[in-house]
């Protein structure tokens, strides 16, 4: 099994939900986050000082998947998350050594 | 002068000061409520609209808007003269004979100040999240110097609306329905929030942030109207306008209790809930309809009457909104809408109103504003543009138009 | 008529509204204190509730309330008459002889309509998070139509705890006890929330989520609060009853003042530190103390009568929360326990008062007021059950009764 | 005593309550300005410091302020004689000849009262996010009890300010000024707050938590205002005052829209942005520059007054930032910058005012506050601290001084 | 060492902590986040329209632990975690290849 | 590559952020979290009843980085994100066997 994270621009988690339901992916956790990288912030004023805002609001999702469905998810997000501009975010893979449902104590793939 | 004349004067002038003040108020009312139903990425840009609003509505009003809709020469019942700043106050010589002032200038400019302040705040809400902030201000300057002040003049200034027998006591159409008519011609020309309406039809609900601001806005707008009607009647210093503020008292606070229930009522009946923020435009349409008429019905009738607006407020939200009229805080709907129905209903407990006269009252105010609201705009459209780009549209309007976040600490996503 | 009676007439009807007007202002403030001391999962329905229970209010005293709290006809001097709507405004014929109406009929029923909502407003506190929506509504229906007027009749009303002597100048009993103890009955028959106490008899704080709110309610009920005593003197318009009302303006002001320091002090000399929410509490509990007699103390009793209320209500919460009664923004405590205090303070100032007698006044209302509501909580209890589901519960209340939540951005966990 | 003579004074004393009300109402303006503006660690403390000083300055101001800046005997134009408690209401013997009062003792007490505690309110913005919370409150003992009132006497209890013909009519330099040189001597003392200027000299924004609620402060404030500097006047029942009243209302309110306006502009000319903070503090300009002297002004003037305040407290903020004279909330430049210039600008159309005289009196009330200020705020220091410790202020100080967090479902991180 | 991901109901919080330190775990890091899964989300009402909420208010815990008390600690969860409801969570195992307390710059298990 | 997780004190954020960008990393994403451990949480007082909240809030930042930089990563979030004194955090590491740049669909460590 895999764990995917995905850090993406708030408002394309919808598009990335939607996406994602198409290769049976029907659960995932979704955090607030702040990202900092290439797309740069923005300029804030307060009381007459202006300061850079250099951490940017994103989302993070993190599913669990099993191994086979991996590229269509990779493949699924990257579309349905990107804009082409600067700042659409990254995935990360890694491995996921087990599983468990809480609710049944299932675990391994059936649990995801 | 007798002494009592002038206890007389010192009283109403003191009403009205008092009144006016709780008007005033009211613009803290609009921008909480409107605060409170946006999200917190519009919401510093929201109370920067609000609070510069008010500013410049009183600074037009001083400079022209005053002298245009109380002109001392009328050009034609149509076209009041002109005339810049405020005149003199009252002279002891004047206060003598049967037509003698009975409050301070003044202070009937405080009090009509915060009126034309009150009608622009109404566009604020509808336009709200999405319009740039330089180019409202713009729309306000205008609006408050010229637009509402004219269609003042046909009714309480004296011009062909009252020589036609139009009744408008308080204002749900000088005030009320200007604000929402101009409100309703920026949206047309500003179009919908991104994201309001699917590609398929669909309404998505863009939840507003902040419920507590929007109920505190509202019970502020409530204690405030009690100086808007109870104000409007002008005197309070003998007793029939003693007894005559005191029930406009009491029956503005019982069409604000009409609307409430009816509101929820309606909202219940259709979905099983109690949606807090119809409740709380359902009070605003109960006030909205008693300004019409808030002294001649009982207070038992106020209360149908706020609960008509109440019931219609919902269907006119509900109804607007499939129409892909987007207003955020459903002030086209209070305002607009139940204003109208507010003014139809005053034939039926003061018989010096008719529905004809009525009728062309509103056909008078609903299309003087909307054609010169639509030619500001779109003048304003073309030369600065209304919109804010759509990626500051994304990332809220606090950040581009104001750099500076409502909340910074609790914002995260969305 | 005199000119100068007229003017006089006017003065105290414009007084009455404007105190009125600032009572009914401390609905925003019940509203915002209650919504800054439950959870954020629980903001909107206590708002929904708020603003319905006042409206509720509004209409039933209008329709029966009032005319069975000061009726023209009464039965015994325990069941007044009845009759519906309001009676017609004075008659300018009656306005001859000595005991000519010295204000507006309307002024009168707008300063009364808004006691029997703030009396109201105590109980959604006590009740919040876990109640019903529309079988607290069901409650507020009944409450202020019958339960609170038929005391208010005994004292207000001219029956027979007024006839016993019995001294409640603006409400301490009338109003906040009354208020108190139905939420108290309330309370008993729907235990308290999920959470609060631990199996092992362990008592968890459920803090409240919004502290501004909680201190602008406190606020709002402190200006608002002037108005509720100051008005209660009736009149202003000749020397004595203007320096009364000052002395009143003072002594409430000074009553609160003790009461914030007291309860500060208090907290600090326990736990060392400065609790907000027991520091706002002991305004208010100031201000209670000092509700049953605002005239006759002077600066420095009220001060020392409100730090007094200060330090019971500090006592008070902890003992009632160590008794297992769940009460989140402690309402019974300000307006029940510290409401008999002030009662039993007034003979201390007031010769017309002896203990006494207003011992039996706080039986005879806490007696009525404990049976009916108990009897009116069990049959609502009964019959459409008083508490939301566990799981709604622990979701919160703004979901499952109103459908929205109060800052739908920020909430992620709790 | 004539009817006529006692309705006057009735409305003397009404008018002067309700001014005296909206005065108290600015407490909660304040505490919501600052709430709004100090980071979500620091909320609850502002607010329990704004509510708790309200409550010391009625009791200091009782027990011995109000005698000693109203005093019975007076030792030198320069020493006020002392005496304890409030006297007693006028008599209705004092009651005739041409110096009766002609309002109620405890009225003007009520409206004195609510000026210390707005004076007091100015300190708290200032040392907001890292004083401790007891020795901010030792220091509103002393302040409201002797430092304010003895300058205080100087001019309104007829000391040698007044003497010498220095005008300051409802207290741009009684009241804000002297709040603010306080403050600015507790800053000094203080300093900044941590991680507020860099090592390297920068200067690092640490943006307030919630602009809702310094917005509503602000327009509280503004509320409040037309009570502070319309009560002013003193008198309303006679045509000459009630024109005064009304003027006063109508200046104050134009000077705060030009505020807005003004700083809405300059900070549009330098960044091109729509500064939300700036605007309110804009308004209050507005409002402090017009306190000096409301009345002569025609409102054109008032408009222009308040704009020239509203680009002063943009500059005064920036500037003194650059000096790392830390204020969280702009205070001293709002209240002190602005106050001086408020004052200057009397004579321009106040021909009882000359330069000099405003010149010597800012000295006076500078200079005394400045060095017994000092004196306190080092003997505070020297015995309590003045400051938390490192570690707390990290965390906030809701957490160790009020053990309590304003937020405490919201906040997770910061 | 492994690193164990829950995602819980929230109110169980302080009961899993509780659990946990009867197996010697005294540390976790603790982030609100929204779960998307089986467990149907409610529907909300605003001004007249009504619409589904499909994220659920969940907490994620992170506890870097040693291999041995894995199923110790898995067990612990599921059972302290589990009201037997559908939304219960997950339990999800990875890797750590690396552990370091900032304090000591310690390293390895002695970090956790 | 190797995903770094780090838990660090708030007022850290910065310190750490520009440290790491003397490494080359110029890419992170941050989450507000609270954390339980060694560091004892602090009493508050609610309406007379005193209680511990243990929860202490904390900084997540986790960073995608190429194997190489690693150590250089470790020992600059300790050295920039210590105090010295307890709660300081912990710094974990895990495998990434992916990581792809949604805007141009790039893998491997390009795309960090
Ligand atoms: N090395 C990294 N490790 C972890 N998160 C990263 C890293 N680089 C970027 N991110 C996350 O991805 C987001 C987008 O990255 P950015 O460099 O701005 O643009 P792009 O994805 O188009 O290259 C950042 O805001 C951050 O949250
Ligand atoms: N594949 C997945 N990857 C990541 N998180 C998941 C996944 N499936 C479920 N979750 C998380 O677990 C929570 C509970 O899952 P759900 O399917 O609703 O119920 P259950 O745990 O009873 O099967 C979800 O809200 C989500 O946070
Ligand atoms: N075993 C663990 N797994 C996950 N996070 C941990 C673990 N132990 C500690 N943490 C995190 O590190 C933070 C600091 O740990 P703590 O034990 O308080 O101090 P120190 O880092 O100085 O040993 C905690 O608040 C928590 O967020």
């Amino acid at each position: 099994m895999k764990l995917v994270t995905a850090v993406i621009k708030p408002f394309k988690l919808d598009a990335v939900r939607e996406a994602l339901a198409q290769h049976g992916v029907n659960g995932m956790t979704v955090t607030e986050v702040k990202g900092f990288g290439r797309q740069k912030g923005h300029t804030e004023l307060y009381r007459g000082a202006e300061y850079v805002v250099d951490f940017i609001p994103k989302v993070r999702i993190d599913i669990g998947i099993e191994d086979d469905v991996l590229d269509a998810v990779i493949e699924s997000i990257t579309t349905s998350a990107g804009t082409g501009k600067i700042g659409d975010g990254k995935i990360f893979v890694s491995e996921l050594i087990q599983a468990v449902r809480i609710r049944t104590g299932e675990d391994g793939p059936v649990a995801l | 002068m007798e002494q009592i004349t002038e206890l007389s004067y010192a009283l109403d002038t003191f009403y009205f000061l008092v009144c006016g003040a709780l008007v005033m108020w009211m613009a803290a009312g609009f921008a909480m409520l409107e605060a409170g139903l946006v999200r917190s990425k519009n919401t510093a840009e929201i109370l920067t609209k609000n609070i510069a609003l008010f500013a410049i509505a009183c600074i037009m009003y001083m400079l022209v808007g005053y002298n245009l809709m109380y002109p001392a020469d009328t050009i034609t019942p149509f076209i009041p003269g002109i005339s810049l700043l405020l005149g003199a106050e009252h002279d002891v010589a004047a206060m003598t004979g049967d037509d003698a002032p009975y409050y301070s200038a003044r202070s009937d400019f405080f009090f009509q100040v915060v009126f034309v302040a009150t009608a622009m705040s109404i566009v604020s809400g509808a336009v709200a999240e999405r319009m740039k902030l330089w180019s409202f201000l713009a729309f306000a300057l205008v609006f408050t110097a010229f637009i509402y002040p004219i269609q003042g003049y046909w009714k309480w200034g004296g011009g062909f609306l009252d020589a036609a027998g139009f009744q408008d006591f308080a204002g749900s159409g000088v005030v009320h329905l200007c604000g929402a008519v101009a409100a309703f011609t920026g949206v047309l020309l500003l179009g919908a929030r991104k994201g309001k309406y699917g590609a398929n039809g669909s309404i998505n609900p863009l939840p507003g942030a902040n419920m507590p601001l929007a109920a505190i806005g509202t019970f502020i707008l409530w204690l405030g109207w009690f100086g808007f009607n109870g104000g409007s009647q002008l005197v309070v210093s003998n007793f029939t306008d003693a007894n005559a503020v005191a029930a406009i008292f009491v029956n503005t606070n019982m069409a604000a209790a009409g609307g409430v229930i009816a509101a929820l009522l309606t909202v219940r009946q259709i979905w099983g809930k109690a949606d807090l923020t119809m409740a709380l435009n359902g009070a605003l349409a109960g006030l909205v309809t008693i300004t019409a008429e808030p002294l001649a019905p009982t207070p038992a009738l106020a209360t149908l009457f706020g609960a008509a607006g109440g019931v219609l407020v919902v269907a006119s939200i509900i109804t607007l909104d499939r129409l892909k009229v987007d207003d955020p805080v459903g002030a086209i709907s209070v305002h607009g809408v139940v204003g109208m129905l507010g003014l139809m209903l005053v034939p039926l407990t003061n018989s010096d109103a008719n529905f004809g006269t009525q009728a062309m009252g509103i056909a008078a105010i609903v299309g003087w504003t909307f054609v010169t609201s639509l030619i500001l705009w779109g003048l304003i459209k073309a030369i600065f543009g209304l919109r804010v780009g759509e990626q500051e549209e994304y990332e809220g309007v606090d950040i581009s138009e104001c750099g500076i976040e409502a909340y910074p600490e609790f914002r995260s996503g969305s």
